[in-house]
């Protein structure tokens, strides 16, 4: 076997020693099975109890593309996006050279040696890896060898940084949901090339792993969509339709995956809940609005185009009042945009989404914990609201995995919302009108279609109709309706989920931002106080805005919107809620694709005081 | 809903005989099955057919608080306002109902669904929907207000508009119509039926043979409009269905009964079982059309299409595909009504699952 | 025959002389035919001279529901809607009792005399008419008979306000698109219940017409939509789609009633254009995209609930930087709202439509005369930049007939845009980039399919690209590519419509309205001129807004931005594009289903001074 | 493009005799017909029809300038990407490609225009358009490549899976499938066949005659999705296709030619001819098929469903009802390339009618 050896650096590099506080990144080609591996590293990094971060960038493409794969870890627990990248496995020919030309200086490279390798630079350390050796040496069954393979370089750089092997093992099993074959096959690759590295490879860098703690002690590690998915089944959801669309369909599938196991009635083996694949997204909406409408937890995922298709239905929702949760994993838009990049273009298109005087509950998490508690919440606000409810999670949030609280068990009971039931009806001896407003909060009483009362009947319809549901031209009811629907959004404000509010007396500046940003954010204001820069945080979680948003607006000279699409869209909507304050408020928008790095806001922030 | 298939069956055995009593088998009268007054043009042919469901439901003393009526958008789909005054209904969005019908049947399984939609609402903007709702085998009675035309924005051409047609405004219609039976059949419905709103026995034996299937029943029934399409020469007016309809067969509808009654099959007679047990009895007309023969229904279809007939009946019956809600394997308790703890699994399971992660 | 006989009034009724400023409310049923007869009495006041609305409140039904039709005359001049009608005519047994009442103090009320009246008031003159009695005795053919009835209040109405029977014939004509049979067939009905009239009927009471001048000369009368269909002919339209809705149907009918006539090859009696009736919207806007891509002029017309569907597709023609032309005549929303009922409720959707980062140009006509030259403006702009061109228009608009300048025959040269031949694209020698920025305008050069040249091809599509439409999923070219679409939205700034704009130099208000709001703005500012308060206006006929807009809003201390929604659309976007001024930007707007009274704003701004 | 449609026949003869030559009657080389490499899977079957479009292209001598290449979203819809690089190509949106061929052609009614599909672009969400394309003779070719999955968003069932088909992710598929020819014919599309990716010469045969057909021609092409299902149960894979296949008959296309040849008529074979004269020549193996008959086509059809064979061949293929464009009775010069004064009405037009508004 004729196993490639460690050329000896050209000229030596300053060997500075770095623990826990730099970022990987894995070169591949799309579906090579490298979504394993890098699984694998992480998530033995996290149990080490090192603070890591990961970002796929994949094409939209199922096999051959290159795709990349960061691992940042960081010791003081920052879990935004870093711009820069230390270590650079190499395993896609295609993009070698420019990987190569990435790495940060000083920093090094792990490449496959079957692959062309023309100038090496002088300022990093070189490691090969002889890949194909060492799959051959293993005698693998055919199909398998290709995803085996990269093994070989979850074994080189645990043995090159320290990896307890007994985490990535565990990690096998877990990524493998415990079976141990297909776990020991994978770990025996990586055991090889230990081996190979231990006889064959001389460190000659000063990158490092150590066990740690205070950070990810009580954490899991997840991604938003397995943990809304995971909410929904804690929340109650009884119907999800959906139609697959990237990257949104891993929350449907892991319905899909869990609720079997969650929701059966042990004795019967029968579901407490239906999941119907679509034939497009006006079918998926169009079934949750009649599944709401009949009395289900019902709902939808889906990203950008689908949201667009839903428009129609959104109105529907909106004005005949029914509840419906629509999740929507945002990417790159416009128009079919990048499906496989993230992004949060649709903040507006949520907020208005529909023809005709509509606005709607918009629902932002920020991590998988509260993609799981979101996910319960959006269908109590639906219900008690008789409204569609908007989650906007996004690819990054929702594809890739995050360090995160454990989910919490909801501990409020499920709100069904003004539910009248046939005695209830019958009580209100023919005086029930489901569109009135008993309560002064603009939501009315609903029967659902099955009530025994033949009283507890009424027509739902999207056209003007009065209190009673029967069809109207008239003037006066028309506004009355709409009067009471604003009223309805009033109460909307008082119900959504508050900001998460972080204020510094010393701060003259305050920073809004939403969603998965939050990572980015606080990194960002770390750093602006080190330059001396005190900040304000809120972290906006819902739509409309309450008067907690207002009054941090009120109590800060400028404000800096924070947030991942082009246009600026929350400033956008918080300009127009807030008028009066609109002058302060700074608009701090980008949108390359990828998630939004400290470096960006924390130099924006600086620019624009 | 406690009761079983057959019991309701019984019920429904009793009603039919009490057809001529004042009351059902409720203790309902006619006039408890109507919905707000009609604001359809007079002689609409979708008025005729909405009371034939009226009539039936009272017939069958079917439990109104136990139907759902969807419909789209349109002079048709208005007409779930005017029929069953006690169930509830949902007036969606145009040519999107078989989703909201979906959802709502999932929501709640128990519910009899009666959907009406146009031409339009089902062939042109809606037949996406429609074909999915025939693969799923939605549980539904689906009728389709045929009238060849757009009522309700006055009059343009739709998907089942004659070829050849002539209408006020927008003159000759060019393209091939297309034809909801042919269309239920080809995308696998299980109880696909033509029939003309003018015919009100086969109309109402239809409706209430649908009501016994499992899965989707598809009903077209040519319905005149009489305000835009009922010149002699549209083949969906008046004149020509009560001139030209050739019915496949004469069909009776026999409840579901304990005591098995004997029927005799005599020659030119066929009798078909209904998945609630109720039966269906064909006596041959025309044609010697076997409607639970698939190749038969195309065949027959295709041809009477080629030749410009219009035959009516019962094209394809079958009951053995399961439906939607088969399919879902659902808990006997609607998912509307199942509460707090069916609905959320314990603490227990969640920690387990966290430890995990 | 037995003929009713007028009553005298129970109580004398003052006789006060009114001439030319009065309302005539006609309660008739739908489908009963009254389109022509009311349509024939506007003409004919037209026609003397006389400055006169007409609104068309109908239900969404075909037959037999109530239906109003209101003219309104006014010797100033005035178009705006009117709150107070003095002249009924009784024609609906259904709202005869609610009819009656609504009629001004000192009005008159002209009855079917078959209907069942209750009480009545001593404040107005009431008038029979034998309307069953007179169609008998004109012994018409049965089908005719319900439609010619109509023909009798024409008659009595002629004669009790003395309008010149020359100028009903006529107008008779003229509806009949010149055919002289049913014409007369009607004008013999008309003069049947004016001879009864002189002989039958005394008039007590001083409304009156008369012919005058100074207004209507050089003016036509017609419906927006008519005038859209013009324009669009006139335009050079080549393509139009459509699905059928209300009230957006007969701009797509009226091209088709029109173009047979304008746009056929005389040698040939083939057409310039093609009339495509979609399967729905999706349909009816993806074949305006293929189209326009492949070089037609292509457009749709739909209202709000097609607008909806069409939000997928739109991003596309926006992304893939398609010319698309889609008229949104706008009706009630949310949802099926009231589908007979006019409002201005989808500007802030227009403008965002679509998920992702995109904006959209949208003309807002005011009149016919607008609507035809925004029919053409709009294929300009559309090839211009090529993208998606909105035009909102609204069903008051659309279909109800208005006084308005003849249509200016277009002088500009059409406006293809950026189209390389197969010579240009040649001579380039392979630089050529479908998406390049060569002008600095944002605005690249395209080629259509067809062009015959090999390097002429290109890849349209809604995915991520670079300069030269190839997919890419680098962040530099997407971002580098948002901007140029953000420099060409710029420059749409500088070519749509600018504005029009009345200033008054005592003004230190400012108002901004749009599109058929105009008369009713206009009124209003002579009844605040009249209390003193002077007003300056813009007509804002574009999105997005250009310099003109923010130098008039700097220019006043209040501007009231006067709409005909619920939410106060324009005003909310108004506040976004300015948000320096948007403590000054009032919102007043109403929906009540009817077009905006210039009571309703003249009293709006009274209060918010 | 001032060439006849004989003119053009002539050529395309010359061309297929020159199939070995290395350049065709363009003087193009095969390699002037591709397009950018590939994204897809290797061993994908969409590359593979790729490479036949490629070819018959070549083969014809399609002018590729004067060809347009559209799709909606998926695998399938990328490929236009990767054949002709001198057509214009356009990648509209999920479902939705058949309105936008409409709208081009119409635009420009002198271009060829080949679209793709997926199944689930075509049959889940694109079902609705796609009746309507086939409703309108929309004239241009449009190959479904039909996997039976989403194969761009990994892997879930489309309309056209199996029932009781299994994959990996999604568990077992209980709907029936929607087929496509079925669905084409009932809809009364003019041209229906069905073929498999690995049948090159089937293939090619059939693209040749649909390029020659006036109206729609739906190809049905089974295309084997390598990565989420290529199992040997699957009807979709290459193991059951190969193994499967039964052709109707055996195909080949004969261009237009000025001077007639003479083709027998044989016993078995039939010759059809195309709208351009162009010939097919069907040289009948297991069934007595007669593709101009509708009725023989539903029956194929259905009988091939119910039994679960895979047929392939030309169905149906009728050249008889107006194309879209004929309806729209148009000038001969396309809309696009009309001069601003074939497309503005005069001033005196104008004056006219505002004379008498
Ligand atoms: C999205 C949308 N597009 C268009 C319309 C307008 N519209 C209302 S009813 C109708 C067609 C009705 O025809 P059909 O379904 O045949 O019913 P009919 O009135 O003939 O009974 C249309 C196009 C609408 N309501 N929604
Ligand atoms: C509106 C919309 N919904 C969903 C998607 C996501 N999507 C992309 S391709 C695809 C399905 C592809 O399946 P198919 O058409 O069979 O093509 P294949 O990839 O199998 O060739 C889906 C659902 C989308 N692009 N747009
Ligand atoms: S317009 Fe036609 S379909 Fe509508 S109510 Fe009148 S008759 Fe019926
Ligand atoms: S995923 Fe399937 S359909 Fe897509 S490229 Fe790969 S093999 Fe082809
Ligand atoms: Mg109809
Ligand atoms: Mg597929």
């Amino acid at each position: 076997m004729t196993i490639a050896v460690q050329e000896t650096p050209v000229q030596p590099v300053d060997v500075l020693e770095n623990v826990n506080d730099f970022a990987i990144n894995v070169a591949t080609a799309n579906g090579s099975g490298s979504q394993t591996s890098n699984g694998v590293l992480v998530r033995a990094l996290f149990k080490m109890g090192i603070p890591v971060t990961a970002k796929n960038l994949f094409p939209s493409n199922i096999q051959g593309l290159p795709t990349w794969y960061i691992i940042r870890l960081s010791k003081d627990g920052h879990i935004g996006r870093r711009e820069t990248m230390e270590v650079q496995v190499c395993m896609n020919g295609r993009t070698v050279a420019e990987d190569m030309a990435q790495v940060a200086p000083g920093g090094i490279v792990l490449y496959d040696d079957s692959l062309p390798i023309a100038a090496r630079r002088k300022d990093i350390v070189y490691y090969p890896m002889p890949v194909k050796e060492l799959v051959k040496a293993a005698d693998l069954p055919f199909a398998l060898r290709d995803y085996v393979a990269n093994m070989v370089y979850v074994g080189v750089v645990a043995h090159l940084l320290g990896i307890d092997l007994v985490e990535i093992e565990a990690a096998l099993l877990w990524n493998f949901d415990g079976k141990a074959k297909p776990a020991q096959l994978n770990m025996d690759m990586v055991n090889r090339a230990v081996a190979w590295a231990q006889e064959n490879l001389q460190k000659s860098d000063g990158f490092r792993v150590e066990p740690m703690s205070g950070f990810n002690e009580g954490k899991i590690m997840a991604d938003g969509n397995t943990a809304a998915a995971l909410g929904a089944i804690f929340g109650g959801m009884t119907i999800t339709s959906w139609y697959p669309i990237t990257p949104a369909s891993s929350l449907a599938e892991n319905v899909a995956k869990y609720a079997p196991k969650l929701r059966v009635d042990p004795d019967t083996g029968q579901a407490t809940y239906a999941i119907i694949q679509a034939e497009d997204e006006l079918a998926a909406i169009g079934m949750v609005v009649g599944a709401g409408w009949a009395g289900a937890r019902a709902m939808t995922s889906t990203s950008g185009p689908g949201m667009s298709l839903m428009a129609e239905f959104a109105g529907l929702a909106y004005f005949a009042e029914i509840p419906a949760v629509v999740w929507n994993v945002q990417r790159m838009g416009p128009s079919t945009g990048l499906p496989t990049r993230t992004a949060q273009p649709d903040i507006l298109s949520a907020y208005y989404l529909s023809h005709g005087d509509c606005r709607h509950v918009v629902l932002f998490p920020a991590n998988p914990a509260e993609c799981f508690e979101f996910a319960v919440t959006a269908f109590d606000l639906a219900e008690r609201l008789q409204t569609l409810v908007l989650v906007l999670s996004d690819l990054d949030l929702g594809m890739n995995v995050h360090i995160s609280e454990p989910f919490a068990y909801p501990e409020k009971p499920m709100d069904r919302g003004k539910v009248l039931d046939a005695e209830a009806v019958k009580a209100l001896g023919g005086t029930w009108g489901r569109y009135k407003d008993v309560d002064g909060d603009g939501i009315g009483y609903r029967t659902l279609p099955g009530t025994p009362n033949p009283q507890a009947a009424y027509f739902a319809r999207g056209t003007g109709h009065n209190e009673y549901a029967v069809y109207s031209e008239r003037s006066e009811d028309w506004e009355a309706n709409l009067q009471r629907l604003r009223r309805k959004f009033d109460t909307a404000r008082t119900l959504v989920p508050n900001p998460i509010v972080e204020t510094n007396d010393d701060a003259a500046i305050g920073i809004i931002s939403l969603g998965s940003n939050d990572g980015a954010v606080q990194e960002a204001r770390s750093r602006l106080a080190a330059q001396g820069i005190a900040t304000s945080y809120l972290r906006l979680r819902a739509l409309p805005i309450s008067t907690s948003i207002r009054d941090f607006i009120h109590s800060y000279e400028k404000i800096f919107v924070v947030e991942a699409n082009f246009d600026g869209q929350l400033h956008n909507i918080l300009t127009t809620e807030e008028p009066a304050q609109a002058t302060k408020l700074i608009s701090l928008a980008k949108c390359d694709g990828l998630s939004l790095s400290a470096r960006f806001i924390a130099e924006g922030i600086a620019a624009g005081m | 809903m406690s009761t079983t298939a057959q019991e309701m069956a019984a019920k429904r055995m009793a009603a039919a005989r009490s057809a001529t009593a004042k009351t059902n088998l409720l203790g309902l009268e006619k006039n408890d099955y109507k919905g707000r007054p009609s604001t359809l043009c007079k002689g609409c042919g979708h008025d005729s057919i909405s009371q034939r469901i009226m009539n039936v439901a009272w017939e069958l003393g079917l439990d109104q608080s136990q139907v759902i009526k969807m419909s789209g958008i349109g002079c048709s789909s208005k007409t779930p306002a005017y029929y069953l005054g006690w169930s509830h209904g949902f007036n969606s969005v145009h040519g999107r109902m078989p989703s909201v019908a979906t959802g709502a049947i999932t929501a709640n399984q128990k519910l009899t669904c009666i959907g009406v939609g146009g031409d339009g609402d089902t062939a042109s903007i809606g037949i996406g929907q429609f074909k999915h709702a025939m693969r799923r085998n939605l549980p539904m009675l689906y009728i389709v207000e045929n009238n060849g035309v757009y009522g309700l924005t006055k009059g343009q051409f739709s998907a089942t508009a004659d070829d050849g047609q002539v209408l006020k405004y927008q003159g000759v219609n060019q393209l091939p119509p297309l034809d909801i039976c042919l269309e239920a059949l080809a995308a696998n419905a299980t109880f696909v039926a033509r029939s003309f709103a003018g015919d009100v026995k086969q109309v109402e034996a239809l409706m209430k043979a649908a009501l016994s299937h499992r899965g989707i029943a598809v009903i077209d029934i040519i319905s005149p409009c009489v305000t835009f399409n009922n010149h002699d020469s549209s083949t969906k007016s008046y004149g020509y269905g009560k001139e030209h309809e050739i019915p496949l067969h004469e069909l009776s509808y026999v409840p579901a009964i304990h005591d098995e009654i004997e029927i005799d099959e005599y020659e030119g007679e066929l009798e078909v079982e209904l998945h609630d047990g109720a039966k269906i009895m064909l006596k041959k007309l025309d044609e010697n059309h076997d409607p639970t023969s698939r190749s038969a229904a195309f065949d027959v279809l295709d041809r009477s299409r080629q030749k410009g007939e219009f035959l009516t009946g019962l094209f394809y019956l079958s009951e053995e595909s399961p439906d939607m809600l088969e399919m879902l394997n659902l808990t006997s308790t609607p998912l509307a009504q199942l509460n707090a703890s069916q609905l959320r699994p314990s603490r227990e399971a969640l920690a387990e699952l966290m430890a995990w992660f």
